[in-house]
């Protein structure tokens, strides 16, 4: 085991996959030799130079679309947008084009792609540049999306979705690269895609978060803990499609309660989806309605008061376990 | 669909007298082309090339010439057959014909090697079947059965054929020039030495894509051949009321890339320009965009009405008809005679007749298809 | 009244407005000569000419930014696109532009614009043009999300979207378009933004349906009547976002049981949030859990056959009808 | 943040001998500028200009000449304070500074009327000012306060005043030329006489929306300037790694639309060139791409090690610093002297003193706040 941020744990799966499949390579906006806006691929073009590191124009809807065509003709890319906001370019490209390739084709044209990036907010970027969109991506089949929220997820995650021949919506968060685990150093370690992970054992209520919600659950469980001696259990999907619900339910049926903190807005959103799943495999389990936590319904205000507000925080979790609760 | 019979080029009239209909859409620019300068002077540049041209005819090998010849035909009667069946239901959605430029399809797809890649837009059928797709599974696929080509997942607009090489059949108009840079860049990548071919529309032209990814052909030296088909409309809208220059080939020196001007009625024509570009291609990896004019026949899909061009100028087009102007050279290069063409014709018509009965009696796909294919 | 497809109800909304406001155009891919792909701007050019029905090139992401830069200037731009395909190539403007616009300038610059054109599918389209886009578009705050299901709800809906202050994701469907409905003649008829219409009362049982699937759902509810004797309420929100739940609500309160169609793919849809504002209202009203019909998760297949089976339909419905009252 | 001395003109140091640093990205072209070709030719065609230009500054108003260097001055020094204060942690988020640029924003807004219309990307504090926003409420927003210009929601990227036709402020790389065009079409549409000035960056060129946007301006000839501020780097990479072609002006000729190469140093000689393209835009609407070539002194915001380009480089640039060669030309010109150049840079720090006490004082917002301005 070795103890990485998210960052280097990125960093170094990149690395390994570049190392271990000469198809893999990566592309995006200052990748190369500024080592990455965020610094995940930093070192890498150092290393392996231009052909397996690209700088690219800044032309988001042009280089997802290399992208496509060069998985198309039996390349696998790694697509990184600078952020996933930029991605909104390039989003026909990932829904009409690489979802969409293998179905039309009937079959015959895999896309073995991943497009990766930091998703979600940072730190007072304002509206145009703090947006999640995990929901966004997910309604459409033919997409795999992933959120990591540890460093060994976040590796082994990633190399399975470099490894996998469909394509890849693997949304990381900037607020999460500096945080640090410990990650297995085997260069094989992967964690298989659609499988959920019990980041603390409860039994009395289930929170279900993702990414950035997942330490601020986990900080919300232990206050509870601590002050109402109430037991919450702590699920990340780490894939939110295809949902891993399997787990999800089977925690319910245990807490027989349920509370959802995710960064997206809230209208239509993976929350939303997790309470139709729920709803429909444990209605009977459920000894109150699913409390869901989100962005309020607000572009992302820069002052750094409102966006505190805006964002979802341990304090919101707290309470919300608190009405699901009872307590 | 009046206008569907003006592709009989065998039985049609002579252009009307009448001035053709002009309005503008408050840029001051005429709508159609309806001067025909652009006509004259292609004729005459064509008059300027026919003696090296029919020298280059002399120069290449028989069976191909005869193999170009007879796609040309194909493709026409395939076309008009898949109007025919339409009309009786058995197609549904969108339906785009090739009608008017078969000389594009086949004069370049024709000069590459089996292993060089191709992708285009939705006006597919033909294309497919130059890549080497069997009329079969073209018209099966547009039936929605289980014979096409994608088993009936894709239609008209969706042909591929991993095999032959054939990236698609896309439907977002300008989406495939960006995929079909990224498999120039796999080429490049893998040092495979294939050539890609990227064909679209001059209205696909005004997409931001094609800006984007000529910049990085021609950054990154990518051996993409960009073919515009400049049909001169894009559904009702000509090139005039919605691009502010007329020259697309010339769009390429924003890019500092290799480009050309191609008459797409002259098939020899647009062979050389890329056998031209395939050898830059091949040489260091260059790009190149080719400007290819030619002009729609037919409605932009099977339900277009057609009221925003007059009957004179589609005759005033169909006069340079490029199967007419291909025949006439083969004839004058004593390469083939009426009797070949004869022959021709009815190999095709054999051949279209063929793939409707293959596509009538192939089944519907099995309702487990639905759920197929969805991820890999 | 006047009997009027929907196709023309949008056109006598466009004609009106135009002669109403002289701020108001219409711009898009054929909307003039052509008089529009699907002739929902049918004689407009001829009517009004150049100045206010406008073909543009094709090239969605810059003809939506200048709807988006002439209404922050003052205009009112309505911009069809040829399909809702299309506008996740013109999505960035959408999102990042004419959603954020108001909060991002603190308030001052209004973007007064409507976006519309058909969503969802067509006729053996296939996968590129088939899609429904209300839950991609629903998920961001700023926007206005409307899909009127009837010539009299397009024609009140489409006036108040144009006379209203905020960007409007306006949702039509080309398989309705030839469907005919009595339509007051009032020019000044308009229907209130955010308020749901109960299309068929009932008392055991709510369908919540939008756009195509109402008919679906009325069809549904006549068949359930007769065969069953169960009398089911059909509730067209209109108005996707702001939803009106309370309609919703009053409904449940009153059948205890619900059943969602829609015609997007289920994942995040909003069927999907649709059941979790139903559970955080009405939890203990529910007699059984939601159950949502959409299209199948798998992009939209040409062939005719498949094609039928992807879609919702009456049958399906009242299959769910039948499992949620336990029939 | 090193080279955030470098933007200390007055205490520069002489250009190292030692040899810029080169990298080629796969694409055979030099990372930088580094040989320096363009920079001499530039000087060269300084010296040319030089008497026509300051014939051109004696026939200007003196209160404007005055107003133009102070602006200049204000700009820079209000940069340096903002790199100051962000430091301090007072400022968030990203913080990308216009040092260098001074010029072409003062050159070409303060050849605007009033009521003229302008938009731009991020790097928006010194455009904001010199549309005549206060320095107050462009700090006061760069401390996310109530007393920002909008109320602390924007932040850095965000400037907007709708009062001052200032229309933002936008953080998406090229989002702002559609809406710049948007904006001069409802100029045309209201056939109110305005123009509009849209500022972009060189790398956002690349951006699909820069070729569909020039399209349709051309086409509809719609009144707008879109001024391509070409710092030489977008980020870390210089536009000979993004761009296959060195001219940008140029590119304006795939649409048949008028353009100008213009020094960015030299701020009468933007002047002039936004007066032509004004000129054209009020005549008949036609617009206009400028490409006015300056340099980024600063890292591209306030997060950027620089590593990508030599010190070298930058002091090279630096030589021709737009407020030393404009206080030269004054001077020669006997329009101002040092000392009212003295009482200049006085009056700015004053501004931005003032500025920097308003926005520490101005409170947050109130958090009722985080809701309004979603819906109109
Ligand atoms: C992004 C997008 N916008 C609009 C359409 C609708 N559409 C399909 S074909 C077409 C015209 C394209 O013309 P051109 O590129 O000249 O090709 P042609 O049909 O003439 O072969 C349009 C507007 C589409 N399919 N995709
Ligand atoms: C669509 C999009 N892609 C990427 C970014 C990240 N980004 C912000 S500024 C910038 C560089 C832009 O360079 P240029 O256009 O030359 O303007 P400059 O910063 O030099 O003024 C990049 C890549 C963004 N904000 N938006
Ligand atoms: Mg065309
Ligand atoms: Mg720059």
């Amino acid at each position: 085991m070795a103890l990485l941020t998210i960052r280097d744990a990125l960093n170094e799966a990149l690395r390994e996959e570049i190392l271990r499949d000469e198809n893999v390579f990566v592309m995006g906006e200052e990748v190369a030799e500024y080592d990455g806006a965020y610094k995940v691929t930093r070192g890498l073009w150092k290393e392996f130079g231009d052909k397996r590191v690209i700088d690219t124009p800044i032309t988001e809807l042009g280089f997802a679309a290399v992208g496509v065509g060069a998985a198309m003709a039996g390349l696998r890319p790694v697509i990184e947008f600078m952020t996933w906001n930029f991605s909104i370019l390039a989003a026909d490209q990932i829904i009409n084009h690489a979802a969409k390739m293998l179905y039309m084709s009937g079959g015959q044209f895999k896309v073995p792609i991943v497009f990766r990036g930091p998703n979600g907010s940072a730190y007072q970027v304002s509206s145009q540049h703090s947006q999640a969109l995990e929901a966004f991506y997910a309604n459409f089949p033919g997409l795999i999306v992933v959120m990591p929220s540890t460093a060994a997820d976040a590796k082994g995650l990633l190399k399975s979705a470099i490894r996998d021949d469909n394509p890849i919506v693997f949304l990381e968060q900037e607020r999460m690269y500096g945080i640090k685990g410990e990650v297995p150093e085997d260069p094989d370690f992967t964690i298989p895609l659609g499988v959920a992970d019990i980041k603390r054992e409860g039994k009395d209520c289930t929170i279900v978060a993702r990414s950035m919600t997942v330490p601020l659950a986990l900080q919300a469980a232990e206050l509870i803990q601590t002050e109402f001696d109430v037991s919450v259990e702590v699920i990340d999907p780490r894939t939110i499609k295809p949902l891993d619900i399997d787990t999800i339910v089977n925690s319910i049926k245990k807490t027989n309660r349920l509370v959802i903190a995710e960064e997206s807005h809230e209208f239509a959103s993976v929350g939303a989806e997790i309470t139709y799943q729920v709803m429909d495999h444990a209605f009977d389990y459920l000894d109150a309605p699913v409390k869901r936590i989100s962005t309020t319904e607000t572009p992302m205000p820069y002052a750094k008061n409102l966006e505190a507000l805006a964002l979802p925080s341990v304090e919101k979790i707290v309470a919300a376990v608190k009405e699901v609760c009872y307590l | 669909m009046e206008d569907l019979i003006l592709s009989k080029v065998a039985t049609r009239q002579k252009p009307a007298a009448k001035t053709a209909k002009v309005s503008t859409n408050g840029t001051g620019k005429t709508q159609g082309f309806t001067d025909f300068v652009e006509v004259e002077q292609a004729k005459a540049e064509y008059v300027k090339r026919r003696a090296s041209q029919l020298a280059a005819i002399k120069k290449t090998d028989k069976k191909l010439l005869r193999e170009m010849l007879y796609q040309m035909v194909l493709g026409r009667i395939f076309e008009e057959k898949c109007a025919e069946v339409y009309r009786m239901g058995k197609i549904g959605g969108f339906c785009h014909l090739y009608i008017g430029q078969e000389a594009i399809g086949v004069g370049s797809m024709m000069a590459l090697e089996k292993t060089d890649m191709v992708i285009t837009a939705y006006r597919d059928h033909v294309q497919a079947m130059i890549k080497g797709m069997t009329p079969e599974s073209v018209m099966a696929e547009l039936y929605g059965k289980e014979g096409g080509c994608v088993g009936g997942k894709g239609g008209s607009m969706h042909m591929f054929s991993k095999e032959l090489e054939f990236y698609g059949g896309h439907g977002i108009v300008g989406g495939q020039i960006g995929v079909g840079t990224g498999m120039a860049y796999a080429a490049k990548y893998k040092n495979s030495g294939q050539v890609t071919l990227c064909f679209f529309g001059e209205a696909a032209v005004n997409q931001g894509i094609f800006h984007e990814s000529l910049n990085m052909a021609q950054l990154w030296k990518l051996p993409c051949i960009y073919i515009c088909e400049n049909n001169q409309y894009g559904m009702g809208t000509s090139q005039a009321r919605a691009m502010s220059s007329r020259s697309i080939a010339k769009k390429a020196e924003a890019f500092e890339m290799a480009n050309e001007f191609v008459d797409g009625m002259d098939v020899m024509a647009v062979r050389d320009a890329t056998l031209r570009a395939i050898a830059r291609a091949r040489k260091d990896g260059s790009p190149t965009l080719l400007e290819i004019r030619a002009y729609r026949y037919m409605g932009h899909s099977m339900s277009d009405p057609g009221n925003y061009r007059t009957r004179d100028e589609i005759l005033r087009y169909q006069e340079r008809d490029p199967i007419v102007l291909f025949k006439d050279s083969l004839k004058a290069a004593k390469v083939l005679t009426d009797k070949d063409f004869e022959k021709i014709d009815q190999e095709a018509i054999a051949a279209v007749d063929k793939a409707v009965a293959f596509a009538d009696e192939s089944p519907y796909p099995a309702e487990s298809e639905l759920f197929t294919d969805v991820l890999a």
